[in-house]
């Protein structure tokens, strides 16, 4: 059953790596890509959690649904940031966040 | 190869630090999972136990659309904002057309018409396998999304069907169409989200195809709308 | 009446529905009774709470851990009412804010509500046709704004309502997403960069109170959040979900330092979106991160955490009071003032947390006065973000230093702007005293004189930037060449009204305290009496 | 048993390569590419975690559509597709502020 250590473990590592890379990354589109990947980090560990609570072959069917809720509500957000991402460097040129230093 | 995204972007301190809370985040990640017990079953006895009075076999669909229904129908509505959120990005009600001149050619024609009706069975096996068998409106409505999308992006004109009412109507019809029957059934007596045990396949069935429908919209609307407009940017003298 | 709960929520949403399916200028109507039958519901529920304490409603008939419950204590009641009445302020300000923006044959005020570059105004144009081959229907930032609103309202209901860790976190989603639709509403560059940046600030904070909510199922193997509580987690997933969570939940709040995208998106929003947004939308993830640490995580919490917490408000108040000083715009420096009340509403945990005697009656004082002071802040920051709608409309700016002698034309508003001030500063008679001296009192208490110091230093540092602006207005030598649009009335009288309910709160503060205590996770006076 | 768990191992660490690759590819194209790749391989992990309709679902829409929407972007973004952006470098982002 240490299945679930690997997965659990590659969750966490994974939930890590990708807060580095959205520190770290300025470029909007890399900010993006790793909360997506994020949300599947946490999704991972979800499913984790399910195979271990399986009970007689049947995985615990509430995380399914909490990750299948998750995985949409993600490509919402996600689409409507790049929608975001995209009508603003259409307007500026910009790929990254710069702030508007107040004036207007 | 070009190059125009300069990796890594920020500054050396940055980085540094980002690694230290990177590590320290892992191991407290770490240790939080090899806390956890190897051994549980959470909550699969509970839903086993009441999962012939849901109407479904499939675990998850009884969990996603009876037992936690009200998480689902929340969760169309945050798909139902972003594309709302997308279209005022471009204040339009409507999807701008498809530039008319664009022709599919021969191949594209071909693969059109054959993926096409593929991918909308396809979907509407996954719905309807979803009742007892892996499956389910959320991946049905991505398949048969994406059959819309490759539709218009092949230079088809669409049916008419992302005319401005048609448009608002299918991205409300999951949404909407599951607060109608709950707020129903509400009304006539039943706790708010119940379904009378005789009707509650039916029901699911029926909300399982109002949400299909709207979360394929929905997701070409995404598509659709993402994209700066086109038709507005285009040199002067370029078709619309 | 008993389902009371539940319309609550279906209202808000149906005519929210019902404004989008019809859309064009009718919507605004729909919206409108949408609003009254919210604030009205709202007040039901109130009541209902207050006559027959708590209330809990399993939907779909599952019983937990099955299904999902619906819990209203005083806690909720408390917020929900105030974002029926806040709401509805913002509600009747909105209808005439967005007539003005109407495209039409008068004058054009909307240039000067506008403030985008001129790109924004090219692309605007360059839309046109797309709206007009929709036929009669031409896009107006209204028609969407009622909508969006009413949805927005209605997942604050939800989260205020919500039993269960999944569901709220789908309950903050949709709040984030209504929340930056309206941001963008009007799509001024600077709003759409503050809106970007807050929508990814906030699915961050989503993922970590994700995290945090799968690593407490797998060691509590329920959801609700009653059962939770009753289980009373210690181990180390525990305390490293709550640790997740309550990150998320403070990026989420803007709490010091995670606040960097708060000033910009209050501030570039249209004004009754900004008004929700400071008023209400923090307060939500402040809602769910005091639910969870005096619920949930009661157990697992330490003093050290509970001090750095309230040391990281003490900071907030300091910093994001200065910042409000140096601002140049209004609308920045009343967002800057929500960073800095952001940071006392956080002031509460500490005090309210495990320092010192568990039993002592200065927690239940402390809980009680931070989330006094959330409500006067929500009447009084709504009342104040209206306040420079209203300038800005009339006088097509909003910077500060331009706003010489302008008192004479708003009295009203400066009056209500005033009040305001008044109640986050924390003087008496106003609400905001009631909070704060609440917090006062259960610092001397318990012995935290620290934070005594810096409950006086802020209401101090309030005190500088409302000032700034009063004097200012209050100058004598008038900007001559500048004839202001007119503002319709409703506008300033319900600049007003939420000014005037931030001190009536503090005039008659005995029924909502008394509420609280209803389900409240504390001893408090009367089960003190009681036992 | 004991290949089943090398199985899960080399796909655990491959994920996390993967990971770092989309962060760190010097090519967004390139980094987009290897997001979907990333989103199958989890779909992958998960069928393997026996949640074979929540893999369809990941397959579908977390790598299909959301590498569809990241594809789309990444066009516009690095200027490849969408020729009437002028100047995609953020050199001069002070003189383009006002007028177009």
């Amino acid at each position: 059953m240490s299945e679930f250590l690997i997965y659990g473990l590659a969750a966490a590592a994974l939930f890590a790596i990708c807060l580095h890379g959205i520190i770290t990354r300025t470029h909007i589109l890399r900010k993006i890509l790793a909360l997506n990947m994020m949300g599947s980090a946490v999704f991972l560990l979800l499913i984790t959690i399910a195979e271990r609570n399986q009970v007689d072959g049947v995985a615990d069917p509430v995380p399914h649904a909490m990750v299948l809720t998750g995985i949409v509500v993600a490509v919402s957000a996600t689409a409507f940031a790049l929608a975001l991402a995209r009508r603003y460097h259409a307007q500026t040129g910009h790929t990254e966040l710069h702030d508007e230093d107040g004036s207007t | 190869m070009e190059n125009r995204d300069p990796i890594p972007d920020s500054g050396p301190i940055v980085r540094v630090l980002s690694i230290i809370l990177g590590v320290a985040l892992f191991g407290i990640l770490a240790t939080a999972v090899l806390d956890l017990d190897v051994e549980a079953t959470g909550l699969t006895d509970t839903v086993m136990e009441r999962i012939g009075e849901s109407g479904v076999d499939h675990p998850p669909t009884a969990v996603l659309l009876n037992f936690r229904a009200y998480d689902t129908w929340l969760e169309v509505a945050v798909l139902l904002l972003a594309a709302w959120g997308a279209l005022v990005l471009r204040q339009a009600t409507r999807l701008p057309e498809q530039p008319a001149a664009r022709s599919p050619g021969p191949v594209l024609d071909w693969l059109v018409r054959m993926l096409i009706p593929l991918a909308i069975v396809t979907g509407v096996y996954l719905l309807w396998r979803g009742t007892d068998a892996p499956g389910g409106a959320f991946q049905a409505g991505a398949v048969i999304g994406a059959a819309l999308l490759l539709l218009r992006l092949s230079g088809y004109r669409s049916i008419g069907l992302f005319s401005a009412a048609w448009l608002r109507g299918s991205l409300l019809a999951g949404f909407a169409g599951f607060m109608a029957i709950a707020t129903l059934l509400f009304i006539t007596g039943w706790t708010f989200l119940e379904y009378p045990p005789a009707w509650a396949g039916l029901i699911i069935v029926i909300v399982e195809l109002l949400i299909t429908w709207s979360v394929a919209v929905s997701f070409v609307a995404l598509f659709v709308a993402a994209r700066p407009d086109d038709s507005a940017t285009e040199p002067v003298g370029g078709e619309r | 009446m008993s389902l009371v709960g539940i319309w609550v929520i279906l209202i808000p949403l149906i005519c929210g529905l019902a404004a989008f399916a019809v859309g064009g200028r009718s919507s605004r109507v729909i919206g409108l009774i949408g609003a009254g039958l919210t604030f009205l519901l709202s007040g039901l529920l109130v009541l209902h709470v207050w006559q027959s304490g708590v209330w809990i409603y399993q939907l779909g008939g599952w019983d937990v851990p099955l299904g999902i419950s619906l819990r209203a204590d005083g806690l909720s009641a408390f917020l929900i009412g105030m974002t029926g009445a806040v709401g509805l302020g913002i509600s009747l300000y909105a209808v005439r804010y967005f007539e003005a923006l109407t495209p039409g044959p008068s004058q054009d005020p909307s240039a000067a509500l506008r403030t985008g570059s001129g790109r924004g105004e090219e692309s605007g144009a360059g839309d046109s046709p797309e709206a007009e081959r929709g036929g009669t229907e031409v896009w107006l930032p209204g028609a969407s704004y009622w909508p969006l609103w009413m949805l927005l309202w209605a997942s604050l209901n939800v989260l205020f309502l919500s039993n269960d860790i999944f569901n709220l976190y789908v309950g903050l989603e949709l709040l984030t997403l209504a929340s930056v639709a309206l941001i963008i509403l009007q799509r001024e560059q600077a709003a759409i960069v503050a809106g970007l940046r807050y929508l990814l600030a906030a699915f961050l904070g989503s993922m970590a109170y994700l995290l945090g909510v799968a690593l407490i199922y797998a060691d509590a193997g329920v959801l609700d959040l009653g059962l939770l509580a009753d289980a009373e987690l210690t181990g180390t997933a525990t305390q490293v979900a709550g640790g997740l969570m309550a990150v998320g939940l403070l990026l989420k709040a803007a709490l010091f330092p995670l606040h960097f995208w708060l000033p910009a998106a209050h501030s570039s929003a249209p004004a009754p979106v900004s008004a929700a947004l400071s008023a209400l939308v923090v307060k939500g993830a402040f809602y769910l991160l005091i639910r969870l640490w005096f619920e949930v995580f009661e157990s697992a919490g330490t003093v050290s955490v509970e001090q750095m917490i309230g040391g990281l408000g003490a900071v907030a108040i300091v910093v994001g009071s200065f910042q409000a000083i140096r601002q140049e715009r209004l609308k920045l420096m009343i967002a800057y003032s929500t960073v800095a009340q952001v940071g006392y509403l956080f002031i509460m945990i500490p005090l309210a947390g495990s320092f010192g005697d568990p039993e002592a009656s200065w927690r239940f004082e402390a809980w009680t006065g931070g989330l006094y002071h959330a409500l006067s802040h929500g009447f009084a920051k709504a009342s104040m973000f209206l306040a420079a709608g209203v300038l800005l409309s009339a006088l097509g700016h909003d910077r500060v230093w331009h706003l010489a002698g302008s008192a004479s034309r708003f009295p009203v508003i400066y009056l209500s702007f005033g009040i305001a001030g008044m109640s986050l500063m924390g003087l008496p008679p106003s609400a905001g005293f009631v909070g704060k001296w609440l917090m006062l009192r259960s610092a001397v208490e318990s012995g935290q004189w620290w934070w005594v110091v810096i409950l006086l230093v802020g209401g101090l540092l309030t005190a500088g930037y409302v000032a700034i602006v009063l004097s200012q207005a209050l100058q004598h030598d008038v900007d001559e060449h500048t004839e202001p649009h007119p503002v319709p009335k409703l506008m300033t009288v319900m600049v007003f009204a939420l000014a005037a309910m931030s001190l009536l709160l503090g005039l008659r503060a005995a029924e909502p305290l008394e509420l609280l205590e209803i389900g409240a996770p504390f001893q408090t006076l009367m089960s003190v009496v009681e036992d | 048993m004991t290949i089943d768990l090398l199985f899960d191992s080399i796909l655990a660490l491959t994920l996390a390569w993967l990971c770092w690759r989309v962060l760190s590819a010097p090519d967004l194209f390139k980094a987009v590419v290897l997001f979907i790749a990333f989103g199958l391989l989890m779909a992958l992990a998960w069928v393997r975690l026996n949640a074979p309709d929540i893999a369809l679902a990941e397959a579908a829409i977390g790598a299909g559509l959301t590498g569809a929407l990241m594809l789309d972007a990444a066009g516009q973004m690095t200027g490849r597709s969408f020729p009437y952006i002028r100047n995609p470098e953020p050199a001069e982002q002070e003189v383009d502020h006002g007028e177009p």
